[in-house]
Order: structure tokens, then sequence, then C-alpha cells
């Protein structure tokens, strides 16, 4: 039994080794797994989708680049959503990488010949406010006024000489709020002003981390939240437009497999260790 | 394999962190060091063009301006000088004889911490949670909502008695408490798990950078 | 045609059944050029007939709000969503005098009975039309009657929330009167708390050194102020056993803060010769940045207690588990719901939550501080009967209390 | 005098910002924006104290061939690195846009970092979870069912070991059960004793009992 002994003391860098090839090697692999779509994502995207052709979106990026591989593929898929429903998407940033994270994504978004056709017009079709300081209290400052809050957009433009935003004063104006959050400010404090003050919808998308926590929120609070990578994935997927989260799906999976492998293992060894303690 | 300087300088760097994993050693260290200084870098300068700039230098330029040619004292942008001078009443803390001061500046922002806080927190997480969990315990027709509000309310009932500091948790509360305790468990367990796939996202978009983009090993 | 009449004659009935298919035949040629003529037919005749006129317009001065705003509110065209169902939209008109020009200050989209114009001067009569929209057509409607924005002294849509704070606080301004007043109080035991001693005993013993980060958020944010408050106490103890203390800082208000601090704590138990300002240190305000240099520090210093008291992101885990890997004893502590389960999993004592604010009271052994904590706990009784008698009243279809409790 | 005025200030302006949540008012309406302003301005000049504590450590290894001396230094010409282009090469305000040296320093060196940092958290998720979720005792074996299920729930090995299942009862929706109504219950209960404590917390802070922060006389 002194196997399972030494199992229990196990040097953690062995653990790392198995969770680094798990996560290695199915990147060479093409093998694309089933995943099924939660209520959660299907809330969202049916107040996406049920927005009428028109309708004003405004889309806060509120994370760094540090969580862009969970957050980066919902932002793909949104823009791809709104664009293709012919909705107007006005950008702002809570925190400071955001709005360029958000450039990066509509580079993304505009190769796709579909979107491309649209000759989608800045000013027009959408705007990038760019970052504000200040936290919560931009969420608060823009719910009596956008034009005040963000006086010039990402670069430089006045807002008020931008045909989309001409229509556009505060959050009575917008018909859906997205707010993609990594931490503070984030969702939480989207809840706590631009819906429990100003009554705006909102939509959330959230690191896996950050998901659980607005579940309280929901449905009153918050429309629903996508959570993670596998959240962007089922957006993907019920947007019928599968991209990279599902691609990295399978790395996932077999990661996961390791780790719940080794707590199946950690409960045995720590049983058969036990037991033997007991009898003897 | 990439023939980007920039790449090859990120994958440097990226295993002399991952380094870490096996032992502390010189070329983490080296990594570390160019990580707080760059990052500190990066903060300073963001402060200074983001905050410093338009908070401090806009307003009061507005305000100097609109004094200089309407002659109109506009009381808006001058308090944003009063920010201005909070901020250098902090900074005396260079000079040791009157670094006191500079607890002025730390009280107005403790103050105003306290007050946002207390009403913030009690309407989003008390009023609002009270509200959301004053339901029917009893939906016809549909057992499995029934069994969910029930747990919904029990679960939130006893955490909170779990809380109680001022009662010694024995008998039927004590009782209470222990449920409670279950409930926080179970809700550590079911958020832990939820993270591992975050967690791992992170990872695989980092080699998929060492092996894609660096190694060009995948297409 | 001889055919033709020979068919006539002889079969009347397949006449009738060629008749038939010639036409159905032009239908189906037919059909989309006349699908065209339709539509264009149907919107013409719509469109000459105006929409029927939004009706009872009525403005008045948005309640509880800086003044700048008047809310309008109409009832639907009779052709929204009845009728011909043509409206598209309506546009809200607005002028200083009853027979003045009319100017457009905004829109809404259908099915809309309500719009909040919030670019008013207050003291100023305003007069509001309403204009249905459709695709080509409108009709307007009488105006309202005038109105005026003025500012509000109070918000009595909050009432609850006013309510509720001062029940809660004056149940904890009660209870730290009383503790002054001298009545004992029973707190019960907090584990965490009881191993702060120890912990710092247990460094003492061994000789090395104990290390307290106070999260890495700034002095905006309770949990800084929380977590630099246990910081106090356990510089005391670290003051009176002469363990050597390190605080790391990821905000310089942060570090200003600390040093003030653990300076007066090394003070008060009569050991401000053990103090100096490089106890307390910036690193960086990068929260990963942070987390690399303390890691390191951990490795490197090998404490034998670490303290995480304050606010913590995803570099909660970095932390707890390079410190469990160097087999420190760990004081977690923290209020950010989503860090709870890693500290819980990776550190020997986690204060969750409530247990973490109660923390400074708890170790101050301050009576008055302590007399909050039982403030605390009679509004914790107040919700829980509030959700209890709530739960029952809207059980049996009595009441719904939700609303009191609405924000 | 160094004591009692800034116990006061803290007293003064927490009741203040207090009050203004119930007065829609000017000045009242403007104060909770204008002190959060204030608080951002305190803090980007406050930065200047850290930044010469680091250079001042940092430096002071160097000059006394300390220890680790040789990082020291790194620390304080990688600091340089990329202030000195932010602050005078990268076109002023707009420092950040792609194609300034700024954003290439920013790109290459710093987000790597970043998130190379921020991956290594899959590792110690990994061994944290080794360790933390053995069947000890009722609180454990609740804490490893939960993570268990949820864990399974979200992958889709969990579809594949349940899919045979009537839907009901699949590893995702038993994994969406627990997070919908006892985690949900769990996070509510925390929640409110959070904001409670949070109360007390900023009362103590208001009335002045609460003083660690500010230090003594």
């Amino acid at each position: 039994m002194k196997f399972f002994d030494r199992l229990l003391a196990i040097d953690r860098r062995i653990i790392f080794l198995f969770v680094i090839i798990a996560v290695t090697l199915p990147l060479f692999s093409k093998a694309t797994l089933h995943i099924e779509v939660s209520p959660m994502v299907k809330a969202v995207y049916d107040a996406v989708d049920n927005l009428p052709p028109g309708s004003k979106v405004l889309v806060s990026f509120d994370y760094d680049p540090a969580s862009a591989p969970e957050l980066q593929p919902m932002a793909l898929s949104f823009f791809r959503h709104c664009f293709s429903k012919d909705l107007k998407v006005v950008i702002i940033g809570l925190w400071p990488q955001g709005p360029v994270q958000a450039n990066i994504a509509l580079e993304d978004v505009f190769r796709d010949p579909e979107i491309k056709a649209k000759n989608l017009k800045y000013g027009v079709d959408y705007v990038n406010l760019g970052y504000m300081a200040g936290n919560e209290v931009v969420i608060q400052s823009m719910g009596s006024n956008i034009h005040t809050t963000f006086p010039a957009d990402y670069t430089g433009n006045r807002t008020s000489e931008l045909p989309l935003m001409k229509g556009i004063k505060n959050f009575d104006n917008i018909d859906f709020i997205y707010n993609l959050s990594a931490g503070y400010p984030g969702t939480m404090e989207w809840v706590q002003f631009a819906v429990d003050r100003f009554q705006a919808k909102l939509g959330a998308g959230n690191t896996a981390v950050q998901a659980p926590g607005m579940y309280p929120y929901i449905p009153e609070q918050l429309v629903g939240v996508l959570g993670g990578m596998k959240g962007g994935a089922e957006y993907e997927i019920i947007a019928k437009r599968p991209a990279r989260a599902v691609s990295y799906m399978l790395s996932q999976g077999v990661s996961h497999a390791v780790i719940i492998f080794f707590i199946i293992i950690g409960n045995l060894a720590f049983f058969v260790t036990r037991g033997k303690k007991k009898t003897s | 394999m990439s023939t980007s300087i920039g790449v090859w300088i990120a994958a440097f760097l990226t295993l002399g962190i991952m380094s870490f994993l096996y032992k502390d050693n010189p070329i983490y260290k080296f990594c570390e060091a160019v990580f707080v200084g760059v990052s500190a870098g990066y903060w300073f300068v963001v402060e200074f063009f983001n905050v410093f700039l338009p908070k401090v230098y806009d307003n009061v330029g507005i305000a100097v301006n609109v004094l200089l040619v309407q002659g109109r004292v506009d009381w808006f942008h001058w308090s944003y000088l009063l920010g201005g001078i909070l901020g250098v009443l902090m900074l005396l803390r260079l000079v040791p004889k009157i670094g006191w001061i500079s607890r002025w500046p730390l009280a107005v922002v403790v103050g105003t911490t306290a007050g946002l806080w207390l009403i913030n927190y009690l309407v989003s997480n008390a009023m609002r949670q009270i509200q959301s969990t004053i339901i029917p315990l009893y939906v016809a027709g549909d057992l499995n909502a029934t069994i969910g509000s029930i747990i919904l309310v029990v679960g939130t009932f006893c955490g909170l008695i779990y809380f109680f500091f001022s009662k010694e948790h024995k008998g039927a509360f004590g009782g209470a408490a222990k449920i409670g305790i279950w409930f926080i468990m179970i809700t550590f367990g079911a958020s832990f798990g939820y993270t591992v796939m975050s967690r791992m996202s992170l990872l695989i978009a980092r080699m998929d950078f060492l092996v894609g983009t660096w190694l060009g090993l995948i297409r | 045609m001889r055919i033709f009449r020979t068919l006539r004659l002889e079969n009347k009935r397949i006449n009738y059944i060629l008749v038939f298919l010639l036409f159905i035949f032009s239908l189906f040629i037919l059909t989309p050029a006349l699908a065209q003529v339709d539509k264009s037919v149907t919107t013409l005749w719509e469109d000459t007939l105006p929409p029927s006129p939004p009706a009872e317009v009525k403005a008045k001065d948005t309640p509880n709000d800086a003044g700048g705003s008047i809310t309008i509110t109409w009832t639907k065209s009779l052709d929204d969503s009845t009728g011909r169902n043509n409206v598209i939209g309506y546009e809200i008109l607005r002028s200083t005098s009853v027979d003045g020009e009319f100017e457009l200050v905004g829109n809404t989209t259908a099915g809309a009975q309500q719009f909040m114009d919030t670019d008013t001067k207050d003291k100023v009569e305003y007069f509001y039309k309403i204009k249905a929209v459709t695709q080509v057509l409108s009709s307007v409607s009488l105006p309202s009657q005038p109105a005026i924005s003025t500012q509000q002294w109070f918000n009595t849509d909050r009432i609850n929330i006013l309510i509720a704070v001062l029940i809660i606080s004056f149940s904890i301004l009660y209870f730290i009167r009383r503790a002054r007043a001298g009545k004992k109080l029973y707190v019960r035991k907090i584990a965490g708390l009881e191993a702060v001693s120890d912990a710092v005993g247990r460094a003492t013993e061994m000789g090395k050194k104990i290390f307290f980060v106070p999260g890495i958020q700034d002095m905006n944010n309770m949990m800084t102020i929380a977590g630099i408050t246990i910081l106090g106490k356990v510089a005391q103890l670290t003051a009176q056993y002469e363990t050597r203390l390190e605080v790391p800082t990821s905000r310089s208000m942060v570090m200003v803060s600390c040093r003030e601090t653990v300076k007066e704590a090394y003070t008060n138990v009569g050991r401000p010769d053990a103090y100096n300002d490089d106890m307390v240190y910036y690193l960086t305000d990068d929260q990963f940045g942070f987390s690399a240099a303390v890691a390191g520090l951990f490795v490197r210093e090998k404490p034998a207690t670490i303290f995480l008291q304050g606010h913590f992101f995803a570099e909660s885990l970095i932390l707890a588990e390079t410190g469990n890997s160097i087999g420190a004893i760990q004081i977690a502590g923290t209020a950010a719901l989503a860090q709870l389960p890693f500290f819980v999993a990776a550190c020997d004592y986690t204060l969750i939550g409530e247990e973490f604010f109660a923390a400074s009271a708890y170790l101050s052994e301050d009576p008055k501080l302590l007399g909050s904590i039982k403030g605390q706990d009679v509004g914790k009784f107040i919700f829980l009967l509030a959700i209890l008698i709530g739960v029952i009243l809207i059980t049996a279809g009595i009441y719904d209390l939700s609303k009191f409790f609405a924000t | 005098m160094r004591r009692e005025v800034p116990l006061i200030i803290t007293g003064i302006v927490g009741i203040t910002l207090i009050i203004s949540y119930f007065i829609p008012h000017t000045p009242f309406n403007l104060l909770q924006d204008l002190f959060t302003d204030w608080y951002q301005i305190v803090a980007a000049f406050a930065i200047i104290l850290g930044i010469l504590n680091l250079l001042r450590i940092s430096l002071d290894k160097v000059y006394k061939k300390k220890k680790g001396w040789f990082f020291g230094l790194v620390v304080v010409l990688s600091f340089f690195f990329i202030v000195i282009p932010g602050f005078f090469f990268s076109g002023g305000r707009g420092f950040q846009n792609p194609g300034t040296p700024f954003f290439w320093i920013y790109f290459y060196i710093y987000i790597p970092l970043m998130s190379t940092m921020f991956a290594l958290l899959a590792f110690f998720v990994a061994s944290a979870s080794y360790r933390a979720f053995r069947a000890r005792n009722k609180e454990a074996t609740m804490l490893l069912l939960a993570a268990f299920f949820v864990m399974l729930g979200r992958v889709p090995i969990g579809y594949y070991l349940s899919s045979w299942l009537p839907e009901s009862y699949q590893l995702a929706t038993v994994a969406d059960w627990i997070m919908n109504f006892p985690q949900t219950a769990g996070q509510r209960a925390i929640m409110i004793g959070i904001a409670l404590g949070i109360v007390s917390s900023s009362l103590r802070v208001i009335l002045g009992l609460e003083r660690a922060y500010i230090g003594g006389e």
C-alpha cells in the first residue's frame, strides 16, 4: 500500500506535466466535440435575435488581453450576430485595454465575406467611443448623457457629430446592452447602475469564474450570461457559425478528463490508505 | 517557424514564466523583473494620459478658459482643481516633516468609499437578493420548480443563519447553521468546478501561441 | 378552329376543364407580377389614409430627479398593433407655447406609450404633441397641458432603502452604545481568527518571516480597508513577538496607508524602534506583475505564515498555491465571491464574506466594535424574518412582500 | 490634530455621500461622480510615490550589490524602456494606438507576460483540486460532489457519458441545476452577509471607530 501513500503526496510537477500534455496534444487534432447549448446562452442569443433591425446595441469591453482567450470569441460571434441582423453597435470600454480588444475583434469580423458585403460604415453602423476612466461612475453618468460622458470617440471625432450617436442620448435610446467582463468594473456594476438605476436591458459574457456570481441576478436584472470559452462555443453553435471557441473544445475536454482522473485517483488512494489505518 | 522578432521575444518570455512551475530559476527571475518594471511603467503612463490629462489638465483648462473669455466662474470644472490639490497633498508624503498632511486626501477617499459601499451593497446585495428570495414555495403542476424554490429558500435561510455571530450554534439553530455550511460548501465546489474550464482556456490559448504562432506546427 | 368547335359541340365538360386549366396556367404565370401590383396597390391605398392619431397626451415633471426632464404619456394610435397596424413609430414634438412652432425632440418605436424628454430647462412651460408615423404618412395628436420640470429634494422611490439604512444603522449604533455601557456580549468562535496568534507564534519559533498581502485593490474598496484593519492587529502581534513582517502592496495609496497602520501598531505596543518603512513596499499596479513578484518572494523568502486579506481576483490561487507549496500556514479572508472557493481549497483557514468584515472587531476585542457585530446580527434577523414571512404570505397567495425590497 | 482632522473628514464625506443617494437635487446629485473622480486623481498622483519607492529599493540593491542586484537593475531598465517611448515617442494621447512603439512593447512584452502568468492558473487549479477534493468529512464531500458534477456537466465528456439518459438526468442538466438552485442559494446567503458586513464596517469607519488606516499621532 506504499504506492497509495506515495500517490497521495505526489509531486505536483507530475500533475503539471499531465496537464500540459492534455492541453497541447489535442491542438493537433481536427476532431470536434458535441456541444450542448445551455438555456442561459440561448436567452442571450434570443434577446439579440428578437431585436428589430436598426435597434441600437451598446457593447462594453471590460477586459484586458489576459482574459481574451475566453472573451474574444464571444465578442466575435456577438459582432457577427449584430451585423448580420443589421443592428447598430456602440462600443465603449471601462478597462483601458477594452476598446483595443474591440478593434481587434472588428478587424476579424470584417474579414467575413458575408459581413464585408454589407459595407458597414464607421459612424453610421458602428462606433467605438473608447475608454473612459471612472469605473461604475461612467455607467452612472451615461445614464443621464452619453455625449457628455464620452465627448469624443476612440480616434478623437466629436461624439455629437457621429450620425449614429445623434439618436442616442442615454440608456433610454439603447435597446440592449452587452457586457464582456473579466472582473471589476464589470457585469456586477452594469447590473447595479445601468439596470437597477436606469432599467436598461442587459446581457453578459463573463469569464467562467465570474459567471456563477451573476446567476442570482438572472432573469430579473440580467437576461443571461455566457460563461467562459464554453459559453462562447455555445453561442457559435446556436448562431451556426462554429469558430475558434469550438475548435479549442477538444483540448478543454481532454484536460478536464485529466483533472477528473486525478480527483478520482486521489479519493481512491485516500480511502485505501484510510481503510488501512483503521484496520491496523 | 515565425520570423518576427516580436514573436520570438514573446515566446522567450512565455517559456521563462512557465519555467517557474518546475522551480524558481534565474530566467524566471529575469522575466519577473521585466514584468514588474514594464507593468509599473505601463500603468504610470496610462494613469498620466487617461486620468491626469483628461480629468485635471483638461477640466482646469476649461475652467480657466471660461473665466478669461466669459468672465464667469465655472464651479463644476474648478472642482477638479480641488481634486488636483488633494493629489498634491498626497505627494507631501515625500517631505517627512509635513508628511502627515497626506492623511487628508486619504480620509476623503476612505470616506467616499464607506459612503458609497454602504448604500450600493445594501441595495444590490441585500435588498434585491431578499426580493428574489421571496418566492412561492409551491409551483402548481411543476414538481421540478417546486423543489428548486424550496432549495433556494431553505439554502439562503440556513446559509444566513451560519453567519450569526452573537448566538451559539447549538440545537435547532446549530442544525440550521450546519445545513447552511453545506450549502456554502456546495456553492464553493460548484464555482470551483465551473472555473476549471476558464483556467484551461487560458493555457490552451498560450500553448496555441507557442505551438502554432511561434513554431508554426499547426495550421 | 375545327377541333374547338367539335369539342364544344361534343363534350361541354371537357371544354370547362380546358378553360379552367387555362385559367390556372395564366395565374401561375401572372402571380408574381400580380403580387407586385397587389402590394403597390395596397400600400397606395393604405397611404392615402393617415393613421389615427395618438390620444390623451399628458406631460408631467419626471419625479425623483434633478430636474431637466419631463415625462410624456399617451394612448396608442388605433392603427398601432390594431386597425391597419401600419404605425412604425412615434415622434415627440415640443413647444414653449401651445400654438407655437413644435420641434422634434425624440422618437420611439411602435407600441410605446411613454417618453422621457431629458432636455428641458427648469421653470419653463412646455407643450407636447405626439405624431404617429407610418411609412409615408403621419398624424399629430392634440397638444398636452403645459408641464414644468423641477428638481426634487427627496427621492420617494428610495424610501424603502432609507428605512432599511435607518433600521440597520440604528441597531448597530444601539448595540455599540450598550457595549460601551459595559454589557457583555457573546461572540462565537471563528476558526480562522482563533488561529491568527498561533500562526504568528509559529513564524516566531521558526525564525521566519510573515507576509501580509492586503489584496490588489485600492483604497476605494472596503475590502482593502478591512484588510488593513486586520493588518493593524497582526502587526501588533509581530511587534510583540519580534517577528519580521513584510507587506507587499499593489497600490501606492495602500502602501501609504499600510505604513501608517504598521507604524502605529508598533508604537502602540512600545516597539517603534522595530518599525521601518521598508517593511511595506510597492511593486506594481499590475495584477499579474504583482502576483509574479509576490510568488517569487514566497519561494525565495519561504515565510512561515502568509495572510491574504483583502480583495483578490484570479491571482488568489497563484498566491495560495505557491504559499502552500512552501509549507506556509495561510490565513485568507475576502468577500470576493469568485475567489472564496480557491482560498477554501488551498489555504488552511479562510474568512468567508461577513466573517472577514467581522474580523477586525473580533481581533480587537474592543466592546464597541463587538457591539456593532451584534447590531449586524439584528439586521440579519430582520432579513430572515422578512424572508420567512414573505415566503409564507406569497405561497399562501395573500400578499407579495417582496415589493418592499424592490429598488 | 494629525488624527482628528482626517477622522472628521472621513465622517463628513461618508455621511454626505449616503445622504446624497436620497436627494436628487443639485448639488447632491453630482457629489458621487465628483468624489469618485477625486479618488481617480489622487490615485494618479499617488502612483508617483509607489514608483519612487520601487526605483529606490531596486537601485539600492544595485548600489549596495545586494543579493539579486542584477534583477533590480532589470526592473529599473525595463521601467524606463516602456516609460520613455510612452511619454515621448508614441504620439501623446494616442499612445495606445496600434503602430506606436508603446503598443509594440505592450503587444510583444506585456501581453505575453500577463497571459502566461494568468495561464499558470491552469496548473494550479489542477494541483489544488487534486489536494482539496477528497471526501475527508461531510463538508469536504459536499465540496467534492458539487465540483465533480459541475466539472463533468460543463464539458463534452459529460455529454458522452450521459447522453443515453433522459434529458433531465443528463450531466449538463444536473450541472445547471446545481448552479441554479443550491449554488445560487449559497451565493445569496454569502452576499446578504457581505452586505451587512460592509454596512457595519462602513459605519465603523464613518464613526471613527475603525481607524487603523489613518495611523496614529
